[in-house]
């Protein structure tokens, strides 16, 4: 039946959720100004909701479900009180590790290391090569924009075992953090998501044992392409969730816009037409609908993972819509809360920031639209690039 | 619980609509069009697959199936997949029978549900848009003015669906102050003394083939129980909701919007993998390419904001957020994706020998028209 | 001196140009539901105004006073009382022509025929072949969208003298309207510009004197463009007029608005910002200012090509502006309007599909942005395609 | 007539600013951005320009070139080409001086322009910018009040530019009803009894390298002649006209903007013609192409915009429609432009190594600020 009701259960842990983020909220500003701290991976507030933690530990929580806490989580902010044991390359760890992988490794957190100076989308440029030297592969190049890359307990690293066969030859290597041969190069100052830990990384001669290539293939088959659809089967999990956030932080600004209008006289009514609106209130339905529109575009997605049917193609759409608004709905807020809406004493002005990432990281826009392309026009990558 | 899955009642249904589109309607929208004209048989024909009258109670004679706004956002999606225009003069007795339904007396229903449940093509109609430029229905300027015992309406109708051959009108009017809240709507037959219809049908930009006219009130006099949802011997407040009226009303040209951007879409796409320029199929082209993909992704997000409005109208809390972000939402988009469906196919795109020209300005007029379908 | 003053004596010749144009109304939805119909060469009204008509006739016109009449005229509405003696092949016999052939040619009208039923903006596509057979010129192939096909007392007619030469081998050849093997095999119903002519032309072993190839040089050079070249300078001389045809249907719209609104009590007043603006304000405003800013980059355009400066890069921006702006503002004026604007009582829907063609005839959006894009990024056709 | 060509003068004016745009704003913007602070070596350096006191009259100790908003249209396109936020900086004292020499009673010329025409640099503002988020000039919320012999000034301006140093502020306070028609400017000095200021500098998005601070007027009392405009003994109402102001700052915001604009799309084209991906440059794909295409068509119609109001402010033909379209347009398009920058630049667009991300910054905070230049 087709129906977009919340159960109460759910809406009493969005309930939660959002009160857990508001308590982590204070920090927010401090950790935007103060790029060089690692927030701690304990703020001193996670003790108060010990025990009272919303889903996720007791019973398995569903994708849509997440991205509903998303929304709510990043509507508010998003500093986590407590940082996860996960990161983006457990998701390639789930997807692609052994069971003897699993069991050893997922406790620990994993950075995704893929993109190189080089290198962004087009990942049959990559360089970073692994050899294999007796029992160890041993890694060398240079990768970038690698989010948790200082905190996390290790990285997937992406590189090749053979660079004249392309893309087939791209693998993803379990490295932990004290690997000799691993070592940070910097860490990236942004335009935003400053409280995270975009790191570049370098692998110099960093020995791996054999046995930690991630789901243990070593053979470069001719006609598949490689370790990439692992790195597919994690987009396909983490664009929904990526997008959930940009749209969290959307709907943020437009709950300040429309609070702050409120106390100033101006409401925004869903009713009469276009005709009794003003310019603000015209703008805040459009952005309205547009963040609706991105959201049930997640949820399209999420539901779909969740009863365990292909999502590439909605994974791509929902990152595509979730990129535009993300972009665009934080910069529009603006105009309609003018200059004062720039000042650092709100949050807008951060969230324009963090949000504009959306369309950037995990394949751009662009990335997305080429990806949805293909898939309705039948067409392979050396057909449409 | 969040699901976009429609049961299997609702598949079977949509797909008979599906099939219909795919045939009678295709086949006769670019002649319907080009001699302004809604063919009677065309609407005979539909009658037979029960749309309209599938959703009204067996004890007025109906097909007894649930009455449905997320299987109508079904239905209607396949009708504008069709022709949106042909696909609105099928489902203009909705205009009329679904607020009856909704809203009507036990004794209005009585009254009026039966003529739509005959064997034959039964017309009636919903009048709401005005002539003024600056037009909402929450400001609409007909009223009906209350008398002892009658009620009084006056002003003018435009664009009233079907005008030509309605038995009845459904006549939304104010009878208060501006607001969705002060609407009420009367049930007025064709022959009511002080109702000139047309006599023209009305030329227009698209839809030309689902006759529209105008409605003229000339102080109009109706018996008090002309008031949909008003029982006169009941004493209790009308149950007519206008706020839902326009919700069922924007949610089903929103459906209906759905279907033709996917036409566009699919004959966009079909059009670019055999057009060849420059050596390959323009599809190859990555700025056509990404504007299909732009198009492909809009129609399936236009479409979840329609079925959650329809899901909202359905169990009965207010749509009216729902229905607002869902008309805002596909009335931009589908105008740029019929839009691009023309700049795709270029000077073909222009002439009248391909579909496209004709879903543009069907486009253009459904996303501005108020009350082309009911949800 | 950077100024956008427009002197006296244009202004009222623009009063004048005005004047015409509404005498040409009455004309304006009889030939749009009659397409079937031909509008004679000369309207009735045509006689009020003799001896008094505008520039033109006395001394020559500059393009940018051309551009500031056509703005007039397509605003009021643009049905012509006289139709011209030039048509768009005119322009090419103007930049191509030997001095004998614009002499003996010139007083006629030549629509322009280039596009083919498979061949739009890819010239090298074209098939239509010219084959000299002593001293005449032997033309085949099938030509569409001549705009002023049926009407015109010749074309200018686009075809390949060796379908092994590319784009070097395409030469325009004049060709009189009663030259044997020279028909119409229809006129096309379109969605707007229903008064104006377009054909589908066929030539059929259609013998043409040797000396009617435009330019006189049989040539097929092997580095440059051919008969290309000279497409691109009518190109450059009719682009900014076509762009001006859809700037002054946007602006026929937006007057039609303002003018309807005021009537309903909503003005437009420019100083106030966007807090003291209803919606319906604010989209009028906008709708301006893109019409302004289309305007200035025809009279841009134009101002080069007056003082005999290259403006192909310019006549591609005005182009691809005008295009935009042509398709969108009817487009928003209808969603001001709202449904009573649909109506066939008024011009704007006429406008609306009038003005669709601004973005597809002489060359669609996408080829002026990748005309601006190759120029900008110092690419070749073979670099950016 | 019609004309896009500058004089030689201008010209000349324009290449002077150009090259100090291109070394020394270029130069220190990210240094300043990252620290938040506006280094007064480069504004004492700028100030040998004479870009402020070069249109100040001989009689006042100036440079003597006219008054002309065009010349200041290419000039502020220079420095916001070459850092926005500097170049507003750079150019703050003419946000006093301007107005003053536009609409100053004599004796406030004699009094004030001489400030602006000595050897080293003097800083001056205008405070416009308030709180609330409605804000409009025309429905601003500082008031002055007229007393038998003072003005009483109250109410709280924000973001105003330069305010840790400015000797004198010129302040927009609305001495009626709404509307552009109801505003005077008053000048005030820095240690005026009544008037706070900041005192921490204030942290925004953009413009970090230019100071700004908050005043706060607590019934600042002020004598008659402190009104910009008016002779208290001359009975003349006065000469400050607000509209006129208002479209010289809406212009001289938007000539900054095509300037920043113009260094986004430059750089943008390099790094695309540099950056591989997929076996050749990106920018030989059709969608960075065209992108890249649209940025320069805009810049270039932006500007034609820019020039057409900064003319008719020239001419003193009334302006307000000029530019407000000019303010419209840019906004919209500047934001968008600035916005592509960084998503071809991608993730290197996302980081502060280039210097895409302080631009996007800068022209979000540019096109919602009111009063960042007067042309």
């Amino acid at each position: 039946m087709i129906d977009f009701s919340i159960e109460d259960e759910t809406r009493s842990q969005i309930a939660k959720v959002r009160e857990i983020s508001e308590a982590g909220l204070k920090y927010s500003r401090y950790y935007d100004e103060h790029e060089e701290e690692l927030a701690p991976n304990r703020l001193p507030e996670a003790d108060d909701f010990r025990g009272r933690g919303v889903a996720g530990r007791g019973r398995r929580l569903t994708a849509t479900d997440e991205a509903l806490f998303i929304f709510e989580r990043s509507s508010v902010d998003g500093i986590p009180l407590s940082q996860g044991r996960r990161d983006m390359g457990n998701h390639t760890l789930d997807a692609m590790g052994t069971p003897e992988q699993k069991e050893r490794f997922s406790h620990l957190s994993f950075t995704f290391a893929m993109t190189e100076p080089g290198c962004g989308s087009d990942t049959s440029a990559l360089r970073t090569t692994a050899e294999l030297h007796g029992d160890e592969w041993v890694l060398n190049g240079e990768k970038i924009f690698a989010s948790g890359g200082i905190r996390s307990d290790g990285a997937v690293v992406w590189a090749t075992i053979d660079r004249d066969a392309g893309r087939a030859a791209i693998k993803p290597f379990l490295v932990l953090r004290d690997t000799p041969g691993f070592s940070v190069a910097s860490k990236e100052k942004k335009l935003g998501i400053r409280a995270q830990d975009t790191a570049a990384l370098i692998f110099s001669n960093c020995r791996v044992p054999r046995d930690q290539l991630l789901g243990g293939n070593e053979e470069v088959s001719r006609t598949g392409s490689g370790g990439y659809r692992g790195a597919m089967a994690t987009f396909n999990k983490t664009r929904p969730r990526v997008s959930a956030v940009g749209i969290g932080h959307a709907l943020g600004c437009l709950r300040f816009c429309k609070e702050e209008l409120e106390k100033e006289g101006i409401e925004v009514e869903h009713g009469p037409g276009m005709h009794s609106r003003s310019a603000a209130q015209q703008m805040l339905i459009e952005i309205e609908a547009d963040i609706e529109a991105a959201s049930l575009s997640v949820l399209r997605a999420t539901t779909l993972a969740d009863s365990g049917q292909p999502n590439s193609l909605e994974a791509a759409i929902c990152k595509s819509k979730a990129g535009e608004i993300a972009r665009t709905v934080p910069q529009r807020c603006l105009e309609i809360l003018g200059g004062s809406g720039l000042s650092r004493e709100h949050l807008v002005e951060k969230w324009l920031r963090d949000a504009r990432i959306t369309d950037i990281y995990e394949g751009t826009g662009e990335i997305m639209r080429l990806i949805i392309a293909r898939q309705i026009l039948g067409y392979s990558s050396e057909e449409l690039r | 619980m969040i699901s976009f899955e429609p049961t299997s009642d609702q598949i079977m249904i949509r797909d008979l609509a599906k099939k219909f589109a795919e045939s009678e309607l295709r086949e006769q929208a670019r002649p319907s069009d080009e001699s302004s004209t809604t063919p009677q048989g065309l609407l005979d024909a539909s009658w037979q697959l029960g749309l309209v009258n599938g959703a009204l109670p067996e004890a007025y004679g109906g097909g007894g199936f649930d009455r449905s706004p997320t299987t109508s956002a079904l239905v209607l999606e396949e009708l504008g997949y069709g022709c949106v225009s042909l696909g609105a003069a099928v489902m203009t007795p909705s205009l009329f029978a679904l607020p009856v339904l909704d809203f009507g007396t036990e004794a209005q229903k009585e009254r009026l549900l039966p003529l739509f449940c005959g064997e034959h093509h039964h017309a009636a109609s919903l009048a709401l848009q005005e002539s003024h430029f600056s037009f909402d229905p929450a400001t609409m300027k007909t009223t009906a003015q209350r008398n002892a015992d009658s009620w009084s309406i006056r002003g003018e109708k435009r664009m009233v669906p079907m005008g030509d051959r309605a038995s009845h009108f459904l006549v939304v009017a104010r009878v208060g102050d501006a607001g969705l809240g002060n609407l009420a709507a009367f049930i007025i037959a064709r022959d009511t003394p002080g109702l000139t219809i047309g006599p023209e049908a009305e030329k227009t930009l698209g839809f030309q083939s689902l006759t529209r006219t105008t409605l003229r009130f000339d102080g109009v006099n109706l018996p008090i129980d002309a008031q949909l949802g008003l029982d006169p011997y009941g004493g209790a407040p009308s149950r007519f909701d206008g706020a839902r009226l326009i919700n069922s009303l924007r949610i089903g040209g929103a459906a209906l919007a759905v279907g033709v951007c996917r036409a566009v879409t699919e004959f966009a796409i079909d059009y670019a993998k055999q057009r060849v320029a420059f050596g390959s199929p323009i599809a190859q082209k990555q700025t056509i390419a990404f504007m299909l993909a732009e198009m492909y992704s809009e129609v399936e997000t236009m479409r979840w904001l329609v079925w959650k409005a329809a899901s909202q109208l359905e169990q009965e809390v207010d749509a009216t957020r729902a229905a607002t972000l869902a008309d805002s939402y596909v009335s931009r988009k589908a105008m740029r994706i019929a839009d691009n469906g023309v700049q795709i196919l270029g000077g073909h795109g222009y002439i009248r020998d391909y579909p496209m020209e004709m879903w543009f300005r069907n486009t253009r007029a459904l996303t501005v028209l108020e009350a082309t379908a009911a949800a």
